[in-house]
């Protein structure tokens, strides 16, 4: 990555961290409803995947949807709007945060259905070999989602079928209360990839230039006609598992653990001992964003809802 | 599975229902060339480049012809992986393909159930109208080929209890190849059954690829003294009831459902409204069916016009047993039929339906 | 997904829904070593081997407790795999054992479709009665948490369409008990669905381990001028409902359908004839709904007997949204429920319904 | 195998194979309903799998669920009067050839559903572990079968608890009309042992003493509480993919050069070359075993039909 795509890397993550943050507080005030999980410390993984693709690629994401969704290029104002269940919002209040979607932007939707969104990329990435345009299909998901059988038939299609696509597995360690060593007969998902004679790797999601770099390879081999990879990102759960979880399943041991490696202060640290970025530039980036969540929170909150004789719209086109 | 042990009989003088279908796919693949097909053993000999690959054309040919006329891109075979196969296939729909699985037989959907029910019937609602989901779902359904429990569900009422599904059963091979064009042009997601007991039934195909539209009922025979409705393989008991039934000097009226979701109520009451007396025949056991809530319907809104109670004809409240006798027991049956029609008529003191 | 964000209020003075359901499960494991409880998250940090093991007892607690007292052995935190839990499960109950599955929430069930409808459901029957599989599957179901599409099912009628399996909706603290102790009792496989609105709800537990017998509905209250009929959380808004109609001069029966399938004819059809008119309410998508069913089978029933047409208050025909004022235009409301027995009573003119 | 279990191996082998030539004989004449599938080529595996169990020990099976069976130690009457749907049926008729069942002897069902038995056969194996009863569950299954999402959910479910079940592949190169190396992607299913920690071995399906010595050692294993194993056994399919099957997705050639290795041949020239068996001997079994068919046969076609009124019977307890 270069210095510059390093900056935009770390203003991208410092954007989605700044919104969950922001999102967390909205949400303990009340008057945001429903479940919100958020992406809290694996912003490296969002942003330097999505950075290795272009703006027609496609993606499908998890119940913890946010910051793929700001990262693939989703309007900050349909998002909040969204979020509140307003008309104004991008799939117009019917969806919500674990359902957010942006196919303007090629986000094919979040997947409150763990492993959900993972035969839909295997199916965007067929779109593309049968038209031949050279998109490229991302599916990401959890560590929990791996023990889906949705997940052993979509590898297993997608390599016999040699599709475009890239499985990124975002493991952070939990499901919900459940650890990932207890739950997987494998220590690590890239030791699935074998199964399916697909390359993987595993990297430190929480090191942007290492998520870049991998997913770039991916994406080219991808893109290229060579089939799909499997990429697994580690980067530990920091939070809860939703929005309030009150974490009885771990010691704050283990909270604290996660929270060692940040892959925000890590890349900001960097830059800012390579002289490339200031403390007062990254205070002005801070200061720019949080305006813009301040407007996109105005404009969310005074727009209006959905009609209820409007309930039985948008089943059938 | 597999096909029963007779040659398949292909392109005869007269077309039938397996044809319809064949004219129906090749005609929208001609047409489109977003149109794909997959599922498992829908080409045959998958892979390996030799002169037979392509020639098996799925469990009953319905594909045959197609691999070779569209090729391997666009005829898939797959592997046994309904999951993957319906999700993918949902994504493809999202990313501009209009895909028509093959899923075989309706009772292996439900290991497609989470992408039937979550994805493709949730999408387009959940996501604002953001989503196209252009996808048809074609099975197998019905039982009679003493293929037992897992080979021979219809599932008319759990698919038709999923809002956002579009579902069809068409009886005729005109129906089969009007309303599958149709299906494949839709915009949202058609389970299409397909009763194995139709697959070998001649009938003139359409004279033009126009389709039919979905979301209409037929009326198969016209007649003033009641309305028999049918799903599927049912209008033709109910046709051969209707027959024994003019005999005894009763004109009975057959309309086939034809679309299980939407369900086209003006078709319904109004003959309903016309005869005052309904007898509904649907292979589903009993318990949950579409025919009950038409029942349910149709009582309420004709409220005191009808001449006598709705009566269903339905399958038994289990699974579908193998042994022949158990199996012809379980069927709603052409007597079954007649012998409701005539308590619906009261020609008959009430006895065992 | 997760607990809302409030505090679980456990074992106050009077003992909620959630209490109901801990005590049945424990009276069962206490009683019973071969059952046993099985599913994602209901214990909680499993295999760590620290403290904190096994204090989460899933979604909403219920299994709270259980770890610590059965052990790790008996009380299984699983992987996210819904069709080899319900798979398992239905393997190790024909094998010997009693599992309580966890689905967590309905709309989950379809990834374990397979294994409900056509490995648990037939076992039985297409084994000639040879296998036994006695497993309860429990579910949290139901609309109302701005959950969104994929969170707020039901299925109740997908349910309820299948012969084989039983299907139990308690609606009180009495009845969750009651009747979870006698599914995990029952030698067949039970559908146990828990309506989130009704975990809080308070109640008096019952005084012995006795059991309510499946199959069996209940006159929540009695009435002589129209009957409602309820599932699940439908009870609690149709006794408001019929709170409000004694003052207007009109007694409603509630009857608690508590079992939906099989169904508890003698009880709705004893009520019905007595006050000719009916209303049903179910948080099921309209279409095909175990209402239409009822209504099908009343009016069969009770053909001429009726006062008035039977009306069903339904959720809306699509699937849940997430945004509040469609989640609650969709659900059915206490609000509906007066509408249609008013008008089924005759109180007002016919209009929106 | 001692001499003697090698002799008893061929006869159970033998057993299969001609009770399975009778059958399709009888098919083709008619009169027997339904959908048949033999297992004619994969004896070994059966009866050196099952010949490696215990009486209690528990065994799933497929859509080709007579070689089990048998070998299992269901009766022959209840079998035949199976397959023609008569009240004596082990199912009393209600299962036919896809859903015979015999849980007298640990058979928990032919299943119809392609990889319907595997999860099963993991709550056997659970049964086991918190019964203590030291029984062991075998789960057979085909190679298309593999590429179910329920394979691998049991699988990762087996190995993470440590249960006593075997994971049985019968890889016979087919699944209906598609061939293995299309529809997987991997040229061995035992490479896939590697994706849940669970050991794998490839064994030649057709030699009975190499997939009896495998199975014995993942039954041992499963027996001491060391956890699941996976075994595959190679034994290509000979004949259609069910009787009446026009096989005409692949040539004459497939299915010649699947004839070539016959696992009973084998073991019967072995045995007779090393003088343990003679012709008269092996003729004589084929004699007996022909004359209990024969009695079989005159059983079921006797039997009573069920009742038509019974058909709501055994749906609940
Ligand atoms: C099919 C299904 N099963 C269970 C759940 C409940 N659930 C929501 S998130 C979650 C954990 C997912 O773990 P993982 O895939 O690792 O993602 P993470 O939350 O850790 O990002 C579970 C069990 C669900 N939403 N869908
Ligand atoms: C869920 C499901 N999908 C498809 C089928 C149709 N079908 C029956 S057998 C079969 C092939 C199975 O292949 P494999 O597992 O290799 O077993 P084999 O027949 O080769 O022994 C198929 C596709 C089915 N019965 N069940
Ligand atoms: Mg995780
Ligand atoms: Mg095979």
């Amino acid at each position: 990555m270069t210095d510059e795509e390093q900056l935009e890397g770390l203003l991208a993550m410092l954007r989605i961290r700044m919104f969950e943050d922001r999102v967390r507080t909205e949400f303990a005030k009340g008057g945001m409803p429903g479940f919100v999980h958020t992406y809290s410390g694996a912003e490296a993984i969002a942003v330097g995947v999505i950075g290795a693709l272009e703006p027609a690629d496609l993606i499908t994401s998890t119940h913890r949807g946010h910051g793929h969704c700001l990262a693939k290029g989703a309007p900050l104002d349909g998002i909040v709007a969204e979020l509140y269940g307003r008309e104004t919002g991008l799939c117009k209040g019917r969806g919500g945060s674990m359902h957010i979607a942006d196919f303007a932007n090629g986000m094919l939707g979040a997947n409150a259905i763990v492993g959900g969104g993972i035969a839909l990329a295997v199916g965007g990435a067929l779109a593309s070999q049968v038209l031949g345009d050279g998109r490229v299909a991302v599916a990401f998901f959890g560590d929990g989602a791996s023990n889906e059988g949705v997940f052993h038939e979509s590898l297993n299609l997608a390599s016999i079928w040699s599709l475009p696509v890239v499985f990124v597995c975002e493991n952070n360690g939990w499901a919900e209360s459940t650890p990932f060593s207890y739950a997987s007969s494998v220590s690590s998902i890239a030791e699935r990839g074998v199964a399916y004679s697909i390359p993987a790797v595993s990297v430190d999601g929480t090191d942007l230039t290492a998520v870049r770099a991998a997913a770039s390879a991916a994406v080219a081999r991808a893109r290229q006609g060579n089939g799909p990879s499997l990429l697994e990102c580690i980067a530990p759960r920091r939070e809860g598992h939703f929005v309030g979880d009150p974490e009885e399943y771990r010691g704050r041991e283990q909270a604290d653990q996660a929270r060692e490696s940040d892959p925000i202060d890590r890349l900001a640290e960097q830059l800012v001992a390579r002289g490339i970025l200031s403390a007062e530039a990254l205070n002005a980036m801070r200061k720019d964003w949080s305006g813009q969540l301040d407007r996109a929170y105005e404009f969310a909150l005074a727009g209006p809802w959905p009609d209820p004789l409007d309930v039985e719209r948008y089943v059938y086109s | 599975m597999s096909t029963p042990d007779e040659p398949r009989p292909r392109r005869r003088r007269e077309p039938t229902y397996l044809d319809a279908l064949t004219f129906a796919l090749d005609a929208a693949m001609d047409e489109d060339p977003r149109v794909i097909v997959m599922g498992e053993d829908i080409a045959g000999g998958a892979g390996t480049g030799e002169p037979f690959e392509g020639q098996m054309g799925g469990t009953w040919g319905v594909t045959k012809g197609l691999f070779a006329k569209y090729g391997p891109t666009r005829v898939r075979d797959t592997p046994i992986s309904e999951a993957a196969i319906v999700g993918s296939a949902v994504g493809a729909a999202m990313a501009g393909l209009r895909p028509v699985v093959d899923l075989m037989w309706a009772s292996f959907a439900p290991y497609a159930f989470d992408q039937i029910v979550n994805q493709a019937a949730k999408a387009r609602y959940m996501f604002g109208g953001q989503a196209q989901v252009p996808l048809v779902i074609r099975m197998s359904v019905g039982a009679g080929l003493r293929a037992g429990g897992q080979h021979s569900d219809s599932h008319y009422a759990l698919f038709a209890a999923i809002p956002g599904l579009k579902v069809v059963a068409p009886a005729t091979p005109n129906d089969a190849a009007g309303l599958l064009l149709s299906a494949i042009r839709s915009d949202d997601p058609v389970i299409f059954l397909e009763h194995m007991s139709l697959y070998r039934l001649k009938g003139a195909l359409p004279d033009s690829t126009a389709g039919i539209p979905l979301g209409t009922a037929e009326v198969a025979r016209m007649g003033s003294d009641l309305t028999i409705v049918t799903i599927g393989a049912s209008r033709q008991i109910a046709l051969l009831a209707a027959t024994q039934l003019a005999l005894e000097g009763i004109e009975a009226e057959v309309v086939d459902l034809r679309s299980l979701r939407p369900i086209d109520w003006d078709t319904i009451l109004e003959s309903v409204n016309r005869t005052g007396r309904l007898v509904l025949v649907e292979e589903s056991p009993a318990g949950v069916t579409i025919s009950d809530a038409i029942a349910a319907e149709v009582n309420e809104r004709l409220f005191g016009r009808l001449k006598a109670p709705v009566r269903r004809v339905l399958a038994a409240a289990s699974p579908v047993p193998f042994s022949p006798p158990l199996e012809d027991a379980w069927l709603p049956t052409a007597e079954r039929v007649l012998v409701a029609a005539r308590l619906v008529c009261d020609r008959l003191p009430a006895g065992r339906d």
